[in-house]
């Protein structure tokens, strides 16, 4: 698969079956060709095509002045990139694991985060920085972390993350044309994944979380990686009699108050999930600002399905890790169903 | 835009990346010209125009101080004794070029034609930068020590691609060379042979640190090779000196020559800023020793030598600074009350809903206030 | 003040009056003398003695090959304790400011965070980073950060801070002795705070939160910088006759759920109290657990006093930013007094 | 406990500090022995030693390569190619040294006396580092680059300070020299004048990046100098002179004598992982050059020409090498089952109690799974 194979299956009426891979190359490669300012740049993303071949064939399409190299540093890719933007270009720089982007923390929290503000508008950088992100894909120590919080929590930025190929084609295009800069975290173990869409991204979705499927009884909060398993646990729930809502937050930072509070209020049950740990994971902040928007519409308290919390395990060791259907079930379960019955009774 | 790969030179030759083993040198530290093979002893003109800068720029350093005293400022890094690196080197620059300064670097920024009172916002405590980057080319004060490093060549290196004749200039201290970021700034400037000026003024301390504790390098200009960049080792207490160095750098880099590392040693007068205590770590001794080197004397020898001025010259241009540093206390002593309303303009291109509404909170809070301070009238 | 001199105020009986700069001091001379491994090292920590002053004297004191001054870069302080570490010692590093810890976030999250866990226990390092921490001084940009969640966030890390001098030492003397990593917070603002108490380290408070107001109606929970506040608003709210309950944390990680969990079920209302911003802060972890633990418990949501979403204000317009009296008295006023009043006389 | 002042040195001499233009080497690429003013050639014991160590560590790669196709390892990055410096490096280290390997680096753990399968567990995927580094005094392979450097700057800064006769060499790719965390190691290394080895492996490529893409310096080595490191660019392929080099380094260590920066000059011959497609980025034509240069007959010459090595000893040592890898690939194809109770055991000293909440948590999910398992059958 090359960046210019995808264009070319590409038609104003049918709708490609693509990988979420060849959409964000797709995105990459419709970016650099709509906006003669947009730099993509990193560790072998140029000849080799990224790890991942997310930027497979974009070097040889669009010219190493545009798609190159840099020497192996992380903080030199993320501080160049801010010079970069100063000067009127818009870097899409790649990290390629999510531990490898830890060397880049300082210019990230610093500076990508706060010139702007520091500047009083005067600079802006409108840097989309990729980051594959998350597990399941039996990759060793480093390779696995789930990094959102520590973007989440900084001011400044903004944090989205793909959990479709459709999505990741409109996110990646919107996080580019933004104004602020933005850390886009890509599921690594949905790459692969396909959806047969028309890739367009002119319907906003960068600060907009979206109803992946109706339901009555309790809302499942997911994103990124664990959007599929979220939909499978809803389908088996079903069976169990409980009509279950799934959100896809897509916009980490900023919030979606209003899509995510309007389901809470209906639902009165709900339960974030990810694949990060637990203890101070971006699923606290959900379940913490849904309890006090939410605090007289709860039937049961909100629950958390995360990961452990610990460093990230071996691969053979990692399914004891990740959010499972079952871990989803179990939470359902535990939601205090009976109780409610009774108070719905007695009420 | 022109490739990246074709920048990558050939690997570099030793003996041009080497420093001196003795600084550069055109001015003697009593004034008297010194024959240089590599530098060329700049025009009577430019060295005027120096001269002239120094002395405005330390009646600029000496007036922030006395602000840290009247409680004006809320804190001060001074730059005193470095007057002939922090303005030969901005001398040096032409207009399309581009200045990456640290804290310690207002004088320099000031001669860049940045106003005084926004060059000093930031240490009044008003707003994090006081100016706009781009009117004089000149990045805000960069407080993260090297970070501003890798900013200058990504600049450097846009406006390569986008076939701007810009060079950056970027400043660091001894103490900085020591980050990651430097490293990282001098290969990526390297490799993409990018128009960069490293600027590293050796003012012989990190805070307490002496340059001892922060290498055991023959010199920092030493590093330059280690990344086929070339290094020089510059007194940096001779404007003269500096300015040619500078200006040479600046020029190779816009002819497509790539970076340049520059030492300029110098020393560091006042304490670390107003806040800290010099006297705990090193001795008085030292300090005057540098004294009797000073960087503005010694160009006001060659020039009073050369008869390039004269002592009416010189009490006009004395007046000049006076006036300056009058200028700039009235103005810095007006009250500001920065706007809360700023706090959330800038987070991000566009408010998010939840910062209006921590807006909204803020303004009622205030509102309130004020409120409760009108009934006590 | 020296670490000597202080070390001669020193009687068995006499309690001196102490800052929590001056109790630092002591814990770090006392683990000094007594643990030959101990060294202290860091940016201008030997002649100078620290821009706080905290390790004033040691080097005069222990020598500088026990307390010394390294090259600036952070990530080579905390990179080079790691293998000390390895090889039998007990270093305690500082960071000479909070953001100034994010060129070592690789070092200590990759690293410090998960050796010993990696080597299945064979590695232990008994480190402590010191990181002054918070605002509220008059501190430029970068200067005053409250960074906490970064670490809590991070699994293997022991993240504790103290309140007044009092803990200052025992908590610091306590962390040098932990077998696990901790980072230790000093809450800026209170090094001059003083406090009159015999500096004693032997009962444990490295993992336990203390209740240091008792009180009925609700339990304001804080740490660091921020108690101080708590502590003078449930003296005003006492005036609207409410009886506020305190909570001083402590240990950030791990969080003591039995004395919170119990005070809040017995209290019925919280209030989160920090000087880190909002959005994943630290509070959200504090919100969300209790929202879940004691959900049948609570007469109103949970809130959050914290700072502002926004990078660290400049000096004029930081006491906007910062958690105070005021808005803790009007959180607590937002505590659905009434509605319970009613509920409870509808029961 | 000693000073760490006093190990500062003075400004550190040029000359001795700058590399050679040309690589070190004793042996040619055709086996003859090459005269060197620099390096002496091991003694025929140490030679014949090598030899055995390279062809036991290519048999190894060869097969932990294999091992990857059945799926009985995640994924492995050969070192194929490289085992003169993985062999001659690790072959020059004392007893009471440490090694700080990277993951590239499994032959040289193997060589120090690791056993082969605990060197695998991580890559098999059971645990992060299947040895106790602390047995044969080998730190876990370390994946995030350089990273590695400032632990071994600091573990042999404690052994000076402990009065302990202990070097640490650490292991670093080109590529990794791009970080910043190199040139933080090398700054304290120079600055304390801790006994490190600094050993880097330049294989050509950082995945797909060639060296000309991360450094524009005449070598590598050359960045010794601007830390007052000594810097040595020796062939890479040459086990003579690599282990000469370091052998030489780590006694200048033990005597005081600082820190050494080694390049050797070597290339990989396989792609950087099983996973990795080579031929996306690199000519086949340039293997074949390399291939030609080949470390393992390269010595092998020159120990049948002097006599040092027989027919008879060499098929003896290749029946070792496959009975070696025929007990590893039989270890290895036994099927293993990490204890999920060590994911919560290690993270703290004592599991904490929420740590022992959750540990309780999967212990009850993993029963029901194996009741339900039960019930099926
Ligand atoms: C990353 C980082 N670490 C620490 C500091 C705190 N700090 C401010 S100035 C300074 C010393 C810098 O010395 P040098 O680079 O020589 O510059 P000078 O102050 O002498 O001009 C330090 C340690 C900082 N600003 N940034
Ligand atoms: C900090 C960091 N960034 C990126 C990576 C991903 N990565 C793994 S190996 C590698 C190339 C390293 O090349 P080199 O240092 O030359 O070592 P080699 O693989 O050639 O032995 C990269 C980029 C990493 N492991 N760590
Ligand atoms: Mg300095
Ligand atoms: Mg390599």
């Amino acid at each position: 698969m090359t960046a210019l194979a995808e264009r070319d299956t590409r038609t104003p009426t049918g709708a490609p079956t693509v990988t979420m891979a060849a959409a964000l190359n797709r995105a990459l490669a419709d970016a650099l060709r709509d906006d003669e300012t947009v730099l993509v740049f990193g560790e072998d993303v140029a000849a080799l095509g990224g790890v991942f071949r997310v930027t497979d064939g974009l070097a040889a399409a669009f010219g190493e002045a545009r798609v190159f190299d840099t020497p192996l540093a992380e903080s030199g890719i993320v501080g160049t990139a801010i010079g970069m933007a100063m000067n009127g270009l818009r870097p899409v720089v790649e990290m390629q694991f999510d531990a490898f982007a830890y060397p880049a923390f300082e210019q990230i929290t610093s500076h990508l985060a706060k010139l702007h503000n520091r500047t009083r508008g005067c600079i802006s950088l409108p840097i989309v920085i990729r980051i594959p992100y998350g597990g399941g894909i039996g990759g060793v120590e480093h390779h696995c972390d789930s990094s959102e919080a520590y973007y989440t929590h900084t001011a400044g930025l903004r944090v989205v993350t793909p959990a479709t190929p459709g999505d990741a084609y409109a996110l990646l295009r919107q996080a580019i044309d933004c104004p602020d800069p933005v850390i886009f975290l890509e599921p690594k173990r949905r790459y692969w994944s396909k959806e047969t869409t028309v890739l367009d991204h002119t319907a906003s979705v960068i600060d907009q979380a979206i109803v992946r499927r109706p339901g009555t009884d309790v809302t499942l909060i997911a994103y990124g990686g664990t959007l599929r398993t979220a939909l499978d646990a809803a389908d088996e729930a079903q069976e169990n009699g409980h009509s279950v809502e799934v959100i896809d937050l897509r916009s980490l930072s900023p919030f979606d108050d209003d899509t995510v509070t309007a389901s809470v209020r209906r639902t009165g049950r709900a339960i974030v999930i990810h694949e990060a740990s637990r203890f101070c994971g971006y699923g606290a902040e959900v379940a913490a600002r849904l309890s006090e928007q939410c605090f007289h519409y709860l039937e049961a308290p909100i629950l958390r399905v995360t990961a452990l919390d610990i460093p990230y395990p071996p691969p053979h060791l990692e399914q004891h890790h990740l959010p499972s259907v079952d871990r989803i079930l179990d939470a359902i379960n535990r939601l205090q169903w009976c109780e409610t019955a009774t108070t719905k009774a007695a009420g | 835009m022109t490739s990246v790969t074709d920048a990558v030179p050939s690997r570099a030759n030793q003996r041009r990346l080497l420093p001196t083993t003795t600084p550069l040198a055109l001015l003697s530290p009593d004034g008297q010209p010194v024959h240089s093979t590599s530098l060329d002893m700049p025009g009577d003109d430019v060295l005027v125009g120096l001269h002239r800068q120094m002395v405005l720029g330390r009646r600029f350093d000496t007036q922030a101080t006395a602000l840290t005293k009247q409680g004006r400022l809320a804190v001060y890094p001074s730059a005193r004794g470095q007057e002939a690196a922090e303005i030969g080197a901005v001398a040096a620059l032409r207009p399309q070029d581009w200045l990456f300064p640290t804290y310690r670097d207002s004088m320099a920024i000031v001669a860049r034609g940045v106003d005084p009172v926004e060059a000093l916002i930031l240490l009044r405590g008003d707003w994090h930068c006081g100016y706009d980057p781009y009117a004089h080319r000149v990045a805000p004060q960069c407080t993260p020590l090297a970070t501003n490093a890798p900013h200058a060549v990504g600049l450097a290196h846009a406006a390569r691609l986008k076939g701007e004749d810009t060079v950056a200039l970027v400043m660091l201290g001894d103490g900085a060379t020591s980050e990651g970021d430097t490293h990282t700034a001098l290969n990526f400037a390297a490799v993409w042979n990018s128009p960069v000026v490293f600027f590293v003024q050796n003012n012989g301390y990190a805070i307490s640190v002496p340059v001892a504790k922060q290498t055991a390098a023959p010199s920092l200009a030493h590093k330059g090779i280690g990344y086929g960049i070339p290094g020089l080792l510059v007194d940096g207490n001779d404007p003269a000196a500096v300015y040619a160095a500078v200006r040479g750098a600046v020029e190779s880099a816009a002819d497509g020559g790539g970076p340049t590392l520059i030492e300029a040693l110098t020393y560091r007068i006042e304490a670390h800023t107003n806040a800290d205590d010099a006297a705990r770590y090193r001795p008085q001794a030292e300090v005057r020793e540098w004294l009797d080197r000073d960087p503005v004397t010694r160009i006001r020898q060659y020039l009073l030598d050369q008869g390039l001025m004269d002592a009416a010259a010189l009490s006009a241009l004395d007046a000049e600074a006076e006036a300056q540093a009058e200028d700039l206390r009235r103005r810095m002593n007006i009250d500001t009350v920065p706007d809360p309303a700023d706090l959330f303009r800038f987070v991000y291109a566009e408010p998010t809903p939840a910062l209006r509404r921590e807006q909204r909170q803020l303004a009622a809070e205030l509102e309130e206030l004020a409120d409760e301070a009108g009934e006590m009238r």
